[in-house]
């Protein structure tokens, strides 16, 4: 039988998840978020200037590199309060481009990039590709080595924030094997970026085309890590959806709540009909099974194996508890709920936006399926 | 009824399936909505408009209505063979639902002559687009409490208030409209009275509602010191909510009477096996996964269950025991299995699934995703599927009313 | 696309469904059903003598061997009428092994048996060995020509109705290959039967062993059709047993619904509480699904390809409507349908020891998953 | 609660681990119940009253309960270790539930001195079995409405009525009662008391129930004329529903203050691969099945749900938006894991599942089956499944109470 991991809380998470809670709730209510959906960069410099400045960036860098030296269980309770009020942010993109380089980048280029990251410079990752594969190894971009340059060609989908990014690290094809380069913002044509129209209208990614990229040997990252880096990105990045859906589905039920508490049919708030109210009690314990499950891979995301499970068993609970939960926010509002004014449907698309991005449900189970069984 | 020989039947459905075969129409090029309520833009009101009138003057819509009327006087049988053939070459909706489903019956079985006369040809060649006026912004599910106001004043009504969720109310001539004509009546019911009223009239204003889409497509109409004609009464002062009833048994197929065709496309989940193929997981189809492999034969088995359902249903011999279940129960089984199967064809395209309606790289330009979000109107509109619940609950198994 | 049948309903059909509602309601009352579990047999011989008197055994056998000539599809609403009042006999076992001698027996063989099923002896399969594969040609229990005789050995379980049977049909392997062998009840020593302790406490079954059990060679069905006569076993038990659930669904919903309509609490009968309320209608639609896959699959069950299709999806909607709907039946009665006393444990009992003969929901979904995809 | 430092913890911990790896029982040969409620033999009984009088005389039970009145004194960590150290070994359970986790920690936070020098002692070394008399016939799940009727004569209480669905009923020596004491109350709950009531005295009778396994488990309890010490009143008369809601909160882990171990199994998916391993379909085994093992997944995450809420509910750092929230839906999750679970492995059985308890071809012996059955008890006792729902979206959600 399978080890299963357990469940702590450190005083840092603590701490942190006391700060968030209190910043996202106040720096993006929901009228803000609306406001942003119009905005091409889809987020507030001046937040986010705020957050480099709260040195939330630097929680999961090494000292040596300007950061606070935590890990990423730190960063989920931060994570999970921006989901929560849905603050708009290349936050993920970049905590998880500067795992990137903490895990397979080379000594220079983790002193060069690292300590800006820190200081609150945005990057981002680009891996996906048109087949839609969340094996990250399925590369087919590639970069032809001419002398010390790297001729990149092919293209990649789904880069988010990619137009506040410094630094994009971009999985390719190098020698046949796949490799993460990093693209400098300077490096990109004109045209090189195409906003993509998506499902989460408070998101924003990117397509990216390689071809006319060219950049200097030494932006290749460590060849022999690649792989490892490659799995680590994939479970750092499900646990940070995680904590991002987790957190909205929180907020969608207490949205839901409010209406039922106000809204009378038949003479009687409508909260009070089982119909509707086991409904909402039911997303509620999915909610509150998705935040133990996330705590629980928090914690004990650095152990062999068991982290790995309890990582992709909390993005399994975040997503069906947030799409379940939006879903019926949207019915229980009834009418309204079919409006474009109803924030039920911003949940809704979140959870189907987050769960295209690193594999869904049914991705994560087969693979807890060959760990566990 | 009138009789009719099996000869004659079988040469209107030949002529029917050669009618569809070469008339119905080629892709537009532009989407075309799987629902009436659906109906978004001009364009596509303008060619389903054309459409129906097309299939009507060709004799394939109405068959069996009076043909004093309008209609083709032929048997029932000729529309449903009509329907079919509809059917079988995957023809577009009609736009005119409500009145085809359940205007048109209303007026058959209780209008005045008047009534018959001035209305159902216009129903079935779209000429006349019809919308209902039920819900109100407070009532929603319980339509009894609605308020808005219909005084009296010599041939007219004065109407004052506010519907809301009008589908196609933008393009509609004619409103079936529940009113309250007597704010002291003895119960909340007893102050109703149902009248069609014309939308063009001055006091009349509707305002698009945006979708959760990201569209527009139904409306809330405003009624400032408007005045319908109070011939336009269907049934008594009073007696609106009973009518309002009768009205939506037609809408649920509990009465017969609709002038045929269809006003909703039936699901397919063969069509996701296309998805399944295609999107990728660690290198291999999807649709070798034996979970979704799974997950598909129960969709299948569910589209199949409506199919035999609708056929059970007009066996009496295999209905004795709740005669009314099958058809009670359709709208409840058809608006759910939408909204999954189109949620689970959403999560079928992978990364892909990230893309919405317009971008170059999303999946049959996010037709499943617009119709998982779409489907919703359905479950919600024309009753919850929580209402239906009680509606089954109460009205077939007899169990008390939840109060 | 694969083509999936339509529905039918044929005079023959609603004749017997008429008599067969009437009949089943009158010989099979509950006290009457639970009394018989303290039967050994079983069943009461007399409304089993009736049933041959009526010649619904004969439905299906040939005219040629003094049957009525009609289908599988007739034999449907007796069944189904059978499993709503839970009318306990051996005619599923009978009509089976008639079907066996049908498709797969001689002509000698048809001849001398199946006028005396009509006439009202019961017959059975041994299709079950220990291994509880429902993959009816996994045979192990085998026969050894011995001249003209065939000296059996091995066990089957799950034999149904083997000591009211006068003649048993049993799977072996002789000279390797799955075979058809007709056993006799003379045939059996004394202790070649033993009743099993079965779930469902309203059937009978046994284990039989084959050992020290000999019957001459021409006992054995025509080789060359054993394949197809054991696919179509499959597949008319699986319809049979669909029509018996289907029956059982229709009457535990009914079961279900006079308690809701006369249990009070918290001054409400517990039917208005949607909680209990939804959950039913849920019940019910499940059952009347489970209905039309019934009767459609009876009207095409002889067609190539959509017969099998529909056959095996009335067999899952049929165990999924009677597993759901007693298994809420149970939660409903409150404290009472913890007790014994309760029917709603006979069906819940009734749907697993059904679903454990020829492939339960799981085994059919993955048989129609190769077949629709 | 008593300091302590950490090494006398861990010499604790140490203690208890040795010792239940030395003293917990090998399989006695016979099925153990998997919940108090499923006590159905003398046999059963007795092994698991002299299971918890050892655990309890090797200090590893009531530790953290006053050393006065029996307890061992220590701070509530030692017996959680004490506990943990019993499940490592997977121990069996401890019988006198009602005891050990309601009727104590209320004796202790509500009852007079000499209620707790009378009774904690014995409900800690099983001397004296409790049991509960709130349900009655008629009165299932609306407790408030309970009628038994509590007479007040001198010193006594002479009651009248009956209980129902009493677990242990057989083989209590006490009962906690909800009694009516005034039934001319101006609402039902304020007639009601509390009154701890002896089993052995005259005109108090027990009636062993079957249940739907097969099996004899709880009883009825009738009285008739039957006389309770007055002394044995909790809370004032007329406060017994309060103090009823109090014990139900003990049940329900809402309020903390048990005497430790566990009365019930958790159950192991685990234990269910090895079913899929063993059964065959297709002459493969079933655990190859992708189908199986997504659903195998599902009920280890939700074992390990269930685990991870236990262990955050002892964190108020997250625990801030809705403290009790955890610890209200542990009941429900728990008991509906419990029965979809047992329900799964019997559909692992293949044809196997067909038999049950005592035949030589069931699986286990039937455990399965009967405990899928047995799983009832949990969904309908304590509370109803629906019932949980409704405290839990009224109490944790603050939404309006179901009329």
């Amino acid at each position: 039988m399978q080890e299963l991991g357990g469940l702590g809380f450190s005083e840092a998470q603590g701490d942190l998840l006391d700060v968030a809670t209190g910043f996202c709730r106040d720096r993006s209510p929901m009228d803000k978020v609306r406001a942003l959906i119009g905005d091409d960069l889809g987020f507030d410099p001046a937040i986010w200037r705020e957050i480099g400045e709260m040195g939330w960036l630097a929680i999961a860098i090494p000292e040596a590199h300007g950061g606070v030296g935590l890990g990423i269980a730190e960063i989920v309770p931060v994570v999970e309060q921006m989901g929560r009020r849905m603050l708009a942010t290349p936050f993920i993109s970049t905590t998880l481009a500067a795992q990137a380089l903490i895990i397979g980048g080379t000594e220079a280029q983790a002193a060069a990039i690292l300590p800006k990251l820190c200081a609150g410079a945005a990057a981002t990752l680009a891996l996906t590709e048109a087949a839609g594969d969340w094996d990250l190894v399925q590369v087919k971009a590639s970069a032809a080595r001419d002398g010390d340059t790297l001729r990149l060609s092919g293209s990649k989908f789904l880069v988010c924030d990619a137009a506040a990014a410094d630094w994009i690290i971009v999985s390719v094809l190098v020698d046949g094997a796949p490799s993460l380069v990093i693209v400098e913002r300077a490096d990109l044509p004109a045209d090189a970026l195409r906003r993509e129209i998506v499902i989460d209208e408070t998101k924003r990614s990117y397509a990216l085309t390689l071809d006319r990229i060219s950049v200097p040997a030494n932006r290749l990252l460590d060849p022999a890590r690649t792989t490892a880096t490659l799995a680590h990105l994939q479970l750092v990045a499900n646990l940070l959806i995680a904590a991002e859906m987790t957190g909205a589905a929180q907020s969608v039920i207490d949205y839901t709540i409010d209406y039922l508490m106000t809204r009378r049919q038949f003479g009687n708030l409508i909260g009070a009909f089982q119909a509707v109210k086991h409904p909402t009690v039911a997303a509620y314990v999915g909610y509150e099974k998705a935040r133990s499950h996330l705590y629980g891979a928090a914690h004990c995301f650095n152990e062999q194996g068991s982290g790995e499970i309890a990582t992709r068993m909390a993005a399994v609970q975040a997503e069906r508890a947030l799409a379940f939960a939006a879903d019926r926010s949207i019915q229980f509002h009834g009418g309204f709920g079919f409006t474009y004014d109803c924030d039920a449907q911003l949940y809704r698309r979140r959870a189907m936006f987050s769960a295209a991005l690193f594999g869904d449900e049914g991705y994560q189970k087969r693979k807890l399926a060959d760990l566990l069984l | 009824m009138t009789e009719y020989s099996k000869a004659e039947l079988d040469e209107f459905a030949a002529g029917a399936d050669a009618w569809f075969r070469e008339n119905t129409p080629a892709d537009p090029g532009f989407m075309l909505p799987l629902t009436f309520m659906e109906v978004g833009t001009d364009q596509q009101f303008d060619f389903l408009r054309n459409w129906q009138r097309k299939v009507y003057e060709a004799g394939y819509l109405g068959a069996a209505w009076p043909s004093e009327y309008g209609g083709g006087g032929l048997h029932d049988m000729f529309q449903r063979v009509a329907t079919s053939a509809m059917r079988r070459y995957k023809g577009p909706i009609l736009p005119n639902a409500i009145g085809l489903n359940w205007t048109g019956p209303l007026l058959l079985d209780i209008g005045s002559e008047a009534h018959k006369h001035k209305y159902i040809k216009g129903i079935l060649n779209a000429e006349d687009i019809w919308c209902q006026g039920f819900s109100e912004p407070e009532n929603g599910s319980d339509l009894g409490n609605a308020q808005l106001k219909a005084v009296r004043d010599g041939d007219d009504y004065v109407l004052n208030g506010s519907k809301i969720w009008t589908t196609l109310g933008n393009y509609a001539k004619y409103m079936i409209l529940l009113a309250r004509t007597d704010p002291n009546a003895p119960n909340k019911y007893a102050g109703l009275s149902f009248i069609l009223t014309p939308m063009t009239v001055p006091g009349v204003e509707t305002r698009k509602i945006r979708k959760l889409t990201g569209e527009y497509g139904f409306t809330q109409t405003f009624f400032t010191d408007a005045r319908a004609p109070a011939d336009g009464l269907m049934g008594a002062e009073g007696q609106g909510w009973k009518v309002a009833m009768q009205t939506l048994e037609y809408e649920r197929g509990a009465r017969k009477g609709q002038a045929g065709g269809y006003i909703s496309k039936e699901v397919d989940p063969f069509a996701v096996l296309k998805l399944a193929a295609e999107a990728r997981r660690d290198g291999k189809p999807v649709l070798e996964d034996a979970v979704v492999r799974d997950q598909l034969v129960d969709y299948i088995m569910e589209a199949q269950s409506l199919a035999l359902n609708g056929q059970r249903s007009r066996i009496p011999g295999l209905n004795q025991d709740r005669p009314m279940g099958l058809a009670l129960m359709n709208k409840l089984v058809f608006t759910e299995f939408a909204r999954e199967v189109n949620q689970f064809a959403v999560a079928m395209q992978g990364s892909k699934s990230a893309y919405y309606v317009g971008d170059p790289s999303a999946t049959d330009d996010g037709f499943w995703t617009r119709s998982y979000l779409n489907a919703f109107s359905a479950t919600i509109g024309g009753g919850t599927t929580q209402i239906q619940h009680n509606i089954i609950g109460e009205h077939v198994l007899g169990l008390p009313k939840t109060r």
